[in-house]
């Protein structure tokens, strides 16, 4: 079975197919055996008589009258199982989705935490809230074993929710069809434990706020001004995001032509230095393709600059202090909010957490 | 204001010898030519957009790209989807066997306008060759043939040519659909009143209405898609304080109502072509011509069926999904009674009621997984699935082109004054039924567990239903092969036809076969009802 | 019934006093329109157009001298239009 | 039904017999018929208003207030005068006053023509002070106001194309009645011609109010 059945609202969408559908299978065999018979009984060369019959109003007015009945009964199955997957429960958490041509991404607003993948822990409530950017297109969110989809549309908020009895892997797929690579739109949803949840959710929450982190961008000339230092996983970012069009190994494979290759020097827009890298994912680039990327943070702008220095065939260009002043000044980095008190606990939980491992 | 009298020439031979050389075919305002020029027409476009839907299915053999890439892929689905629903089903029954038989049936001359008639078979002209230009300039378009903006608005690729080919395919549309009301309410024969038509005028004249009242607005529809595209009057953009959610609205009150427009005249066909082959009254006459009536009317209230996941409002969503559901009913009232029309009948199996009779199997199925898409929690899932694939090719290829094909057998002796070899078209039927349910079937287990439609790739897991599929859809085009093959062939090696070969009771029988330029040597006999048969079968 | 005639010539005066009123109308509109009445402006003047309409609908258009085809063609075409904006909004009041 | 009563040409017909067939009846059904799928088509933009004024009800009346009323409302009588004449064109024929339905027919083309002039000024008004889709003053509006005007272009637009196939029907229908083809007797043409010209006169009575009264 490609799909499983792991939720109170998959069970009630399995037993409506199966209700209507058995029914439609019952009228179909009596509809054909009945046409069968007619065949076999009448043929042509069996009887000598026709009976010229030209309508029974009873009979008209039972087949009416029975199938309208009938299909107001399946109307109303159908409403249910509608009614269960619109009334969102009271505890439900809650997870921002956003569809971009062609990939989706996750955002949990109670902990500020992004992520190229949905992880929901096991029998929780999940509201999915769904939106695109204004200037993207039409996609939809949609979970097959959880029987749950709903269209993400540019610049308005839609939702639906679904909650699992047990924990595994699922497909995401988006099914309205979004251009060139729809079908690989595909991202994986996690439903884990309650702890693995904490967890994950943790080292998320790690990622982005560790204090070393934050020094690095209030003073960009630190050395740790590095992807891997950074620790942030901006490969995933890059494939995630712009392999589409630049390819995977940056060559600009993906739209050849169009986007541009970060291997050869020849014909930037901006130069290949990390702060002009980093205004151009700001602001993208007027008249490309090349959109801005406003939602990313600036920690994973700074990484990604790294990564698509990587593909550069010869040293690129460094950038001199008057470029970091400067995109320090265009874009206020220095007065970037501090990750507060609240995340310098966890850091000191997560520096326990590594003690105890290393130490049992 | 056009084709308000017309000069009738003096009644040849027959319509097909009348006036010989490329040129009286191509001016001719003679509806029985237009049928056949539409004819010929609308046969390439099928093959054609047949060719396309086998190439990528060829393509969905095995996961992972094989000789495809994504991009070509999408432009390939979209052609199919634009031609075979703008060139080859919406006009399909209407513009061939509707020109040629409505006037014939209720005893007139020609249509109302019969060089509206020539205009309209133009337009449909125009419409394909800009729909074939979209493909040579910039690779064709790749929205999907319901160009849903603001995909439609943003795509680089050229979505210019198939929207004015649809805009340019709509006014054919509505133009066979004017002449035909015109002609039924103007050129029936004063001795035949409402219900003394044939039933397939009725399914036409239905038909019609819905041509007139809903064509026009898919039509400037798509025009406010190109002003957005070409002009940047913002009017559906999102990012420029548009509502996609309208065009979907406007789009399917169009493009629902579409789906009655391509149906209906099918199901008038069928409710021709089982009382002939029964020899049997039809059963429920006034239930069958109603109903027609009811599915366009109830038809006009249910597009917003496809926005059940569109984030339309859930009141709307459930107002609409019960509507869908009353239209189930006048269709079921229509199969039933066909069903008991054999009753008591002497039954042939000649090729066109072997079709038939499939189409009522076919549409059945599709039918009753309509109503597993309308249910709202159901159709949640399966919207965009493959399941709804399946079913809208069950209801369109299963229902209206096997249809078309049933019409071809039964009006073919008529229309050529050739008869075919029966045993190759008896074969053909059985064919068809293996590899149409070979291939479709597999679609509606595929999208049950999730196959979303219109994906270049798919996942591992689906593999198996995708290769029944594809080898399923080499056993149909097979099918279609040897039945066109064996149509045609019958044109140079085919026995002449007689007057009437399968006794069937309406006009078209009783006129020379091919019939004469002005259809009747005399006046029609109406002595006889359109379905009035012996109970004697010697007889 | 004479088909092969058409034509339901009204005597001139019968044209002229509609275009008066229709005149009349769009002065009406228009004055209430500067009135600057909120939220029945566009009430009024949809009611006062559909007035003007069927003005020109029935005298200048004649429809008031056709058969009763004429009339269930334009309930059938008014309805279903009907139908289309009020389906249309269901979608639109309730969201 | 009463179309079953009236005469049609049913009649049995005979070999080189020439039958002119002529159904002004049938013309005007199919010509109605056609007047309804322009009601349709102009219908659906009228839907695509309806949504949006509901949505920017602030935007469009401000869009609506910058618009030159005395403009449309001196439009809006030069197209009703225009329907008169019309309506004398036809009236005149059937009288057989084919002089007087020429003259009348003149009169409409002119006021067509001042109704087109009056709105390629008022276009070109608005055009030179940068409203026009995609200029720099349109794209810093509210959104709203883009997508008023977006309508209103689009609307106004294709109402002044309607107007434009009018008058080259009517002077086609002048042309038919001077080469006597259109005559007192069988005036459909003239009759149907009439007819598309009222309706485009319809249209533009419910255009008026809703684009430049609603401020």
């Amino acid at each position: 079975m490609p799909i499983a059945s792991p939720s109170e609202i998959s069970r009630e969408v399995d037993r409506a197919f199966f209700l209507v559908g058995g029914a439609g299978v019952l009228l179909l065999l009596g509809i054909t055996a009945t046409m069968i018979f007619f065949v076999l009984k009448y043929r042509r060369d069996r009887v000598t008589r026709t009976s010229q019959v030209e309508g029974h109003l009873l009979l008209e007015i039972t087949w009416i009258v029975i199938p309208t009945i009938i299909v107001i009964w399946f109307f109303f199955v159908g409403y249910r199982g509608f009614g269960m997957m619109r009334a969102v429960p009271e505890d439900a958490m809650e997870v921002r989705v956003t569809g971009r041509q062609w990939s989706w991404s996750f955002y949990y607003p109670e902990e500020k935490v992004s992520a190229a993948e949905m992880v929901v822990p096991v029998n929780m409530p999940v509201k999915v809230s769904l939106t695109a950017p204004p200037d993207d297109v039409l996609h939809s969110f949609y979970i097959p074993d959880f029987r749950v989809k709903e269209d993400v549309i540019p610049g308005r908020d839609t939702y639906l929710w679904f909650a699992s009895e047990r924990t595994g892997v699922f497909n995401i797929f988006c099914a309205e069809f979004c251009g060139k690579d729809h079908a690989k739109m595909i991202t994986r949803l996690r439903v884990v434990s309650e702890d693995e949840y904490r967890h994950w959710l943790r080292s998320m929450i790690m990622k982005r706020f560790k204090p070393l982190e934050y020094q690095a961008v209030t003073d960009p000339r630190h050395p740790a001004f590095g992807p891997e230092d950074l620790n942030i996983d901006a490969k995933t970012i890059y494939a995630t995001y712009c392999a589409s069009c630049h390819g995977v190994n940056g060559d600009g494979s993906g739209l050849p032509g169009l986007a541009r290759s970060f291997v050869t020097a020849q014909d930037w827009k901006h130069s290949p230095k990390v702060t002009d890298i980093y205004r151009t994912l700001m602001e993208g680039i007027a008249g490309t393709q090349m959109r801005a990327y406003p939602d990313f943070t600036p920690w994973e702008r700074v990484a990604l600059a790294h990564y698509v220095r990587s593909f550069h065939a010869t040293p690129p260009p460094a950038d001199t202090e008057e470029d970091y002043n400067a995109l320090v000044a265009a874009y206020e980095l220095d007065k970037i909010q501090g990750p507060g008190d609240r995340i310098s606990i966890e850091a000191a939980m997560e520096a326990l957490l590594r003690e105890a491992e290393a130490d049992p | 204001m056009a084709g308000i009298s017309t000069t009738l020439s003096a009644p040849l031979p027959n319509y097909l010898e009348a006036k010989p050389g490329i040129l009286s075919w191509v001016t001719t305002t003679d509806h029985k030519r237009i049928a056949l020029l539409y004819l010929g027409g609308m046969s390439f476009f099928f093959f054609f957009a047949m060719s396309l839907a086998v190439t990528f299915r060829l393509e969905l053999l095995f996961p992972g790209m094989q000789f495809l890439s994504h991009d070509i892929y999408n432009r390939l689905l979209t052609l199919h989807g634009v031609v075979m629903i703008f060139l080859f089903i919406i006009p399909g029954i209407p513009a061939v066997f509707g020109n040629f038989f409505l006037p014939i049936l209720i005893g007139a001359h020609d249509v109302a306008f019969p060089r509206l008639n020539l205009l309209s078979w133009y337009c449909y002209m125009a419409g394909a060759a800009l729909a074939v230009v979209s493909i040579l300039s910039g690779g064709g378009p790749d929205t999907g043939w319901t160009f849903y903006v603001p995909y439609s608005v943003k795509t680089g690729q050229n979505v210019f040519w198939p929207i004015l080919a649809a805009f340019i395919l709509g006014w054919s549309s509505i133009l066979t659909g004017l002449n035909f009301v015109t002609t039924v309410h103007r050129l029936r024969d004063k001795a035949m009143g409402w219900f003394q038509m044939p039933l397939f005028v009725w399914s036409l004249y239905a038909t019609g209405w819905v041509q007139i009242i809903a064509t026009p607005v898919v039509g400037i529809t798509l025009v406010m898609v190109l002003l957005e595209r070409f002009f940047g009057i913002p009017i559906f953009d999102p990012a420029r304080g548009g509502d996609p959610l309208l065009y979907e609205h406007l789009f399917w009150i169009y493009s629902h109502p579409a789906v009655y427009i391509m149906i209906l005249p099918a199901m008038g066909v069928v409710s021709e072509i089982i009382p002939t082959f029964s020899r049997k009254h039809i059963f429920g006459y006034k239930f069958i011509a109603y109903s027609s009536v009811a599915i366009a009317a109830i038809g006009s209230l249910v597009w917003a069926h496809h926005m059940f996941t569109s984030g339309m409002s859930d009141i709307a969503r459930i107002v609409f999904s019960f509507l869908t559901f009353l239209v189930a009913v006048p269709s079921a009232v229509k199969v039933f009674n066909w069903i008991a029309t054999m009753y008591k009948g002497a039954i042939r199996l000649d090729p066109p009621m072997i079709w038939a009779l499939m189409f009522i199997v076919l549409f059945s199925i599709g039918g009753l997984t309509g109503m597993i898409v309308a249910s709202l929690s159901l159709d949640v899932h399966l919207h965009d699935t493959s399941f709804v694939v399946a079913h809208f090719h069950y209801t369109m290829f299963g229902g209206t082109a096997v249809i078309f094909i049933a019409a071809l057998h039964y009006w073919w002796p008529k229309m050529f004054g050739r008869m075919y070899r029966v045993r190759p078209a008896k074969q053909a039927v059985w064919l068809f039924f293996i590899g149409f349910n070979m291939t479709y079937m597999p679609l509606f287990i595929a999208g049950a567990f999730g196959m979303p439609r219109r994906y270049a790739d798919y996942l591992p897991e689906y593999t198996v239903f995708h290769q029944l599929s594809t080898i399923g859809s080499w056993v149909m085009v097979a099918a279609l092969l040897l039945a066109f093959y064996n149509l045609v062939h019958s044109l140079f090696r085919g026995e002449r036809a007689p007057e009437d070969p399968w006794g069937g009771a309406t006009l078209e029988w009783r006129t020379p076969t091919p019939p004469p330029v002005l259809n009747f040597t005399g006046a029609p006999d109406l002595s006889r009802g359109p379905y009035e048969y012996p109970e004697d079968v010697a007889q | 019934m004479d088909s092969n005639t058409s034509g339901h010539a009204d005597p001139y005066g019968v044209y002229v006093a509609t275009w008066g009123a229709l005149m009349a109308l769009t002065a009406l509109t228009f004055g209430i329109a500067l009135l600057d009445l909120k939220h029945v402006t566009v009430l009024a003047a949809l009611l006062i157009a559909a007035v003007k309409g069927s003005l020109v609908l029935f005298y200048f258009m004649h429809v008031r001298h056709e058969r009763p085809l004429f009339l269930y063609m334009f309930l059938a075409v008014g309805i279903t239009y009907a139908v289309f904006i009020g389906l249309t909004f269901v979608d639109y009041w309730s969201r | 039904m009463t179309e079953s009563q009236a005469t049609m040409t049913a009649e049995p017909v005979h070999a080189a017999d020439h039958v002119d067939h002529y159904d002004p009846l049938g013309a005007k059904i199919g010509m109605w018929l056609f007047l309804f799928t322009e009601v349709l088509l102009f219908g659906a933009m009228f839907i695509a208003f309806a949504v949006y004024l509901r949505q920017y009800r602030i935007e469009f009346m401000g869009g609506s207030r910058e618009l030159d009323r005395y403009l449309g409302l001196l439009n809006t009588a030069v197209l009703l005068t225009s329907s008169l004449t019309m309506a004398f064109a036809v009236a005149a024929m059937a009288r057989g006053q084919t002089r007087r339905a020429i003259g009348a027919l003149a009169a409409t083309l002119l006021f067509g023509a001042v109704f087109l002039v009056v709105k390629a000024r008022e276009w070109g008004y608005k055009f030179s002070h940068g409203i026009y889709p995609q200029s720099e003053t349109m794209l810093d509006r509210p959104v709203g106001e883009q997508v008023f005007y977006g309508l209103y272009f689009a609307m106004t637009g294709l109402h002044a194309l309607h107007v434009i196939i009018g008058m080259a029907i009517i002077v086609s229908a002048a042309a038919l009645i001077l080469r006597r083809r259109i005559r007192p007797d069988r005036h459909i043409y003239l009759e149907n011609t009439g007819l598309y010209w009222h309706l485009v006169d319809i249209i533009w009575i419910f255009l008026f109010p809703l684009f430049y009264l609603i401020g």
